[in-house]
């Protein structure tokens, strides 16, 4: 089992003082002690933003990618060596603005991955734009005259796509994030949790206290294996009115199982090796 | 008649069962003996549109189409008015007996053969569709050929549908057969008389080579996108997962697919992809990240008539230089090209060995053609290949740095879930894979990969082909897909050559310049409008070829316009 | 006004004989004609698949542009001039598989056009994959052995997208489409219409028996305002349970409302002139 | 000193205000008389990195940043250590004195000025960040610099900010500059001394020079997706939209805004996107169907550090063959490549011309260095520029059809709305827009289309300018913002002429052959690793270009670095 100080690495983040990347940083660091995650079994993949620089904080098999691209890298990781858990952190503009095919596709098909949104609801890297989650009317370094358009509300479209598993988490209730990022991993299946980040330095409006102040834990009483209501929950959003929890979770066959061939033993299990194809040439004549 | 070639052509509309009454026709003749090249033309549609169908066959080897069609089969008017002008003299042509198709303009030109078909279909109990058996039926019997041969690929075609199927559509042959030799016996020469001891030779197009080399090449993980002419492969490749125990995966799209197909690399996966040019436009980043990331990544790019959507169902060499070109920055990149379905199979299987032993995405061009078109060939001897995955490190150990400086370029790659940290970035890195951006570290990764392509040109690259004699009057440069043709037209030109390039990235510099600096007139011959590979050939050995023969109409060259090339240089000169 | 024989086109529909593709046809041309649409107010945009080659077919202003693409086109042709009536005609691999991320982003910035989807289920002119509407375990080219991929309810994503208008009709209800047709194009905003087209070629579960048989008008009280019933009801699929009918429809500003440059005056009726930049370059010293 | 050359660094973590005191320190500059050229450098984040900016100022026109630093503000211990090297011997350090900062080593070779800057903002009333301008007061003091200009441009650049903010950073800068004047009074040259009636001079970068001479050349709508070097432009093009009647969009992703350009384009808009490497890897299938549909749009290509994600924040000119070369087929593509921000306006300019003029996509390629750095210019004269849309038409006419065969590749343009029946088909077509698969129409629409490059070369396309005498010893050749260092460097060699390259397609063969056949001695220099440019001609005019100066590290050209190439040609020779 790995300890919290061989996950560290030669890189301190860089991320601005105060950014909620941390909080999430830490709360992937304590999911991952906590559910004895290595190099043997786990693999991250990152999206290209502030949340992508992660790969350099934290010691576990990673691949940052393109920008908008790291679900289907994650796609092919988890086809190939469904034995990985596999997690892509990627960020409301990654994954909503670029990304936005694979995220539905990848939901609708079910892969059995964990896809961690950053949302701070602003392109942080790029210095501040508008993303696809940034409300309307918010002025940025893109719409100085406000933003014209509509926010996405990512869970109500992430489970409207077909993911089996829709959360919502503060980036900094760590504890909370910690096991939110556990349970994630354990459902078989497309799970999303949409992590409510503060960019300190390009959303000033989106700050800690916005989150702690407006966010409210989905009562004991939610059933989150409803879609109907778990569609309705997820329109909520407002002040005082940010739920937080586990909105949806459904149990359905995986992507990865469907394919016979890798049902007993993963892709790259098998050794590769020159196949005889006389049956195959034999059609040919 | 023995070194003849001689060519049947069936023409119908789109769903008129056109494309598999050619293929049974050319299975007949390979198992009677022959040497077959079929050639198919259809427009991007489903129905409705013109389908034709040429099979080109001899006792000799035959590399392409030809121009003149010695026998026709016209299923519709269109199929006649069309390709009046290819008939030769004296060219026999089966078509319905129903008043329906004029043959006016032919009447004085070729042998009617009127049939009845959709009546003997009927007689048969079978739908209109069934023609083309009654037809082929017909033909037959005109052409000295085996019922037998018929009867076998009708049950072998049909062998999913159950046996009522092939039942009416063999007795609708065998009318068709018996209605030909009543009504018109000994009208024609029996260009199909089945050989004694004939060898065994396959009939196999581009798509069938590359979806089985892939496969007899190890292939673990596909994800496509489907995209004309490349879709068949996927096709192919679905359907034989289970039994080889790889995994083919349909796409959202081909940014997708490239980056699941790296995705599955980098878990370990021997992967690829395969798409034509618009599918590669959207490939072209994900192109990049398998190089800056050192992932291993096989596209089979199949090129049609382009830009935009183009001509989807129809030819060209359009794209080479863009595989050789996109993506920002400098990376390496094998290109590498096939001639016919032979040079396709053993080349798929090459760039899954070379994707990994350079740890960098390799590109074989084909293009549409190539992969539709089948011809004979002896049974692909893949006995000499062997695996290759390169650097694979799959040890622990906790210094592990993924991309380690080494003079080859390579360093050793390992696999997730084997205990050693492993990061793949698509930042600039240092050496460990985390984002760097010294002077140091982007110097250093860069060479090292670039060095890669030195290696290759080293260890691998191979030399274009000489076709034809050392010394020639005539040297014609070419590549893909255009070989066919090329070699049709030289068999009538003892003092031509032919170099056949088939490595494009890296590029044999001194091979090329060695036989081109000594050619006594080159003429270069592409299906592009920009003469892509002479400006090539220029910018890497300097020498100008001034004679172009270019085409991008979306068909092939007829080995007929190339001799007609090659004879007015023979008279300028 | 247009007359129906003004539409014709040299080039006779070339769509497998049976083809619900000509049910579309001829509803599209209906409401040209009911409407006054003409080449002075209208445009259409089509994907590459059978449906783009409508634009061959019917003789009004068009763009057939790249597969998976023509959403963007639209949103580019209804800001540059929003006099004009924008259709995009579009597959369901067109819309869903290649052009996933326009269609989800295109609908939350609710862009004025108007969306028809000619849903086959399949990929119809590179003969016969499954698209991402395509049923689990449907045997096609690319899935010999039953599709191991879950489709889309191709309304509940568009409303969680942010549609402002979403509908469902049946191609062969040739009359009920021209309404529908007409309808989507009055609602100001993204609409979305769900045409329920068979490919007799290569989808013969999917036939004209099978949608005449299993659909059913939506219930005359039922009231498409409201948000979350509309969620619920596009989730209904199933034997005898596809509701046809207008599902949702919300009055939300345009795309094109929050520009104020081009309230007055569509973007294209400005004349194109050299500018006056002296008071940028002031700021430069 | 009048000609001399002079640097000034500010050095500091991101965030604490490098970039606006460097500029404010060039402003000054400028207003005082002094040509000026400023060099940043940051990482691809967003806090923490190492940031700094260069000032290099002289009474001469400066064409580049120089290595040698005359006098160092040191914000931070990083900046004293990474640009040691680079001080001069005598060169000034202001520095934060708080013991915090270690300067041991630069003892003996410079003049200290340590300065309690935080100290001095907090007594002015302000933050950290504040400490800026204390230093840049102190700077002010030490060479001689006038105050009044320091406050006037804190006032502009805190404009948006409450009067209370302006005031504390103009008494913090007064604090420092007392501080100095008290503390090392005439400790240092007044290398910054106010030149008598200096004529006006903008600092302008190429994001400046760019989007505003979008907006000049009558730019109606740009659809962009944000991505460095380019994502300043689209806050420029954001902020002054509703002010000048354009539309700006931010898209989705970059497929969507190169679509969406051509959507508006299609309806009658001047349009354009801007992107980098990356980017224009999404954009490339766009760009073909522009191509195709025969739609104008501009595309601005900034180019960083690639492969891949690369280097995000550095600069690169490995983009010129992908740009050249992108999308399946052949068609027309203009791409131009602008050497500094004066260049770059007038070409973005004249690209909304081109792409109208000859209804195909135009790239402006620009890079990184380009885009950040500022220059001193003259107010840009755009008097005589007028707009061209090329052949429009916008009567109506029943017999109208868009892709009209024309001698000049040109068929009339109309819009929708205007009556007229206007197809735009990304299919291959025929005249009317109506999809074709027939030879005829697709050789007249690919030639046509091609011919459109032909028109270009004669009515549009710019020869290189030759800097420097028409006989030289040694000729460079190079294109984009290397023209900096190179003009630079040349300031000392009157026996060097530079042969710049701003048109890349269609290519000036002729005058590039002209000029380079008569060279001496040829020196190609490119910020790539594979020598694009050289290979650019190599295959065009068959020069063969044997010494390279290449960089692929991120940096640009030093002039020291061009100097030392040319001393080494000089030796040998
Ligand atoms: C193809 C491509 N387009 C654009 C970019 C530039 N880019 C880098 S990060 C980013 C957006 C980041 O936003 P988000 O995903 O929300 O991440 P954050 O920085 O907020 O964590 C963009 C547009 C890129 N790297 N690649
Ligand atoms: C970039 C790109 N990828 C793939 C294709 C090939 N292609 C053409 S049509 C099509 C799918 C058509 O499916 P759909 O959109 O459902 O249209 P239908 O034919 O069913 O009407 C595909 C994959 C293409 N033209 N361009
Ligand atoms: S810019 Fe925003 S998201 Fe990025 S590191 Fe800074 S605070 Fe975090
Ligand atoms: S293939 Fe299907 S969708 Fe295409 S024309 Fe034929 S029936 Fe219609
Ligand atoms: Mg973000
Ligand atoms: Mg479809």
């Amino acid at each position: 089992m790995i300890t919290p100080a061989e996950l560290t690495t030669p890189n301190f983040p860089n991320w601005c003082p105060g950014c909620g990347n941390f909080g999430i940083w830490a709360a992937f660091k304590n999911a991952i002690v906590a559910s004895g995650w290595d190099n043997t079994n786990t693999v991250f993949v990152a999206g290209i933003g502030c949340h992508g620089h992660m790969i350099n904080f934290v010691k576990l098999t990673s691949f940052e990618g393109l920008h908008g691209r790291p679900i289907p890298v994650a796609n092919g990781i988890k086809m190939s060596n469904h034995r990985l858990n596999v997690f892509v952190f990627t960020g409301d503009g990654d994954c909503l603005g670029e990304g936005g095919n694979h995220f539905i596709n990848a939901a609708r098909r079910n892969h059995n991955v964990t896809v961690l949104i950053h949302n701070n609801n602003i392109y942080g890297l790029t210095t501040g734009q508008t993303s696809p989650t940034t409300r309307k009317g918010f002025k940025s370094k893109s719409t100085p005259e406000g933003n014209p358009d509509e926010p996405f509300k990512i869970l109500n479209l992430a489970i409207a796509a077909g993911a089996t598993f829709a959360a919502r988490v503060y980036s900094n209730d760590i504890a909370g994030l910690t096991n939110m990022i556990i349970k994630a991993n354990e459902h078989q299946g497309f799970s999303v949790v949409e992590m409510l980040q503060p960019c300190v330095t390009f959303n000033k409006e989106c700050s800690p206290t916005f989150f702690t102040d407006n966010t409210y834990k989905l009562p004991a009483d939610y059933d989150p294996t409803n879609i109907a209501k778990a569609l309705e929950k997820t329109l909520e959003f407002g002040p005082k009115q940010i739920p937080v929890g586990l909105f949806y979770k459904v149990d359905k066959p995986t992507a990865e199982s469907n394919y016979p061939q890798i049902e007993n033993i993963p892709l790259v299990d098998n050794l590769v090796e020159k196949r005889d194809i006389t049956k195959l040439l034999q059609t040919l004549y | 008649m023995s070194n003849k070639v001689y060519s049947i052509k069936i023409g119908g509309q789109a769903g008129q069962g056109i494309k598999s009454a050619g293929l049974i026709f050319s299975k007949i003749a390979s198992r009677s003996g022959y040497h077959i090249y079929n050639y198919i033309e259809y427009p991007s549609l489903i129905r409705g549109g013109h389908n034709v169908m040429q099979t080109t066959f001899s006792l000799d080897k035959v590399y392409s189409q030809i121009r003149p069609v010695n026998f026709l089969i016209a299923l519709n008017q269109e199929t006649i008015n069309l390709h009046l002008e290819e008939l030769v003299e004296g060219a026999g042509i089966i078509f319905e007996d129903e008043g329906k198709i004029d043959v006016t303009l032919c009447k004085d030109k070729c042998r009617l053969f009127p049939v009845p078909l959709k009546k003997i279909a009927a007689e048969a109990g079978g739908q209109d569709i069934v023609s083309n058996n009654v037809a082929l039926g017909a033909a037959l019997a005109l052409l000295g050929g085996d019922l037998k041969h018929l009867f076998d690929l009708i049950d072998e075609d049909l062998s999913s549908k159950d046996g009522e199927v092939v039942k009416i559509n063999q007795t609708a042959a065998k009318a068709g057969y018996d209605y030909a030799k009543t009504n018109f016996a000994d009208k024609f020469e029996p260009l199909l008389a089945p050989q004694n001891n004939p060898g065994k030779k396959m009939v196999v197009n581009g798509t069938d080579a590359v979806a089985y080399g892939a496969i007899a090449g190890g292939l673990q993980y596909a994800a496509i996108y489907p995209m004309s002419p490349t879709s068949n492969i996927l096709s192919l490749l679905a359907a034989n997962q289970e039994e080889y125990g790889y995994v083919y995966k349909q796409a959202e799209d081909e940014i997708a697919a490239i980056n699941m197909a790296i995705g599955a690399s980098f878990a370990g996966a021997r992967s690829m992809t395969t798409t034509s040019g618009g599918g590669f436009c959207l490939m072209t980043e994900g192109f990049g990240l398998a190089g800056q990331t050192e992932t291993p990544v096989v596209i089979v790019e199949g090129m049609r008539g382009g830009p935009g959507t183009g001509l989807p169902t129809w030819s060209a060499q359009g794209d080479l230089r863009f595989v050789l070109h996109s993506h920002q920055g400098d990376f390496p990149r094998i290109v590498i090209a096939a001639g016919d379905a032979e040079e396709a199979f053993h080349m798929i299987m090459k760039a899954l060995n070379l994707a990994e032993k350079y740890q960098t995405p390799v590109v074989l061009l084909v293009d549409k053609n190539l992969l539709d078109d089948e011809q004979t060939f002896s049974e692909f001897d893949y006995s000499g290949y062997r695996i290759d995955r390169g650097k694979m490190f799959l040890e622990k150990d906790p210094e592990y740095h993924r991309y380690v400086n080494s003079e080859d370029g390579i360093s050793p790659r390992t696999i997730p879930g084997l205990g050693n940290h492993l990061v793949a970035n698509s930042d600039e890195h240092n050496s460990y894979g985390y984002s760097s951006e010294t002077i140091h570290d982007r110097n250093e990764q860069v060479q090292k990969r670039l060095r890669k392509l030195d290696t290759c040109a080293k260890e691998d690259m191979e030399k274009p082909i000489l076709y034809g004699p050392e010394n020639a009057d005539i040297t014609i440069v070419s590549w893909g897909s255009n070989k066919g043709p090329i070699l049709e037209a030289m068999k009538d030109y003892p003092f031509v050559n032919y170099l056949h390039i088939t490595w494009m990235s890296p590029f044999p510099t001194d091979a090329v310049f060695q036989q081109l600096s000594k050619a006594k007139y080159l003429l270069n011959i592409e299906c592009n409008s920009t003469a892509q590979m002479a400006g090539l050939i220029r910018e890497k050995t300097g020498i100008d070829i001034l004679d172009q023969l270019l085409k991008d109409d979306g068909r092939p060259f007829f080995p007929e316009e190339i001799r007609e090339k090659i004879n007015s240089i023979l008279i300028k000169k």
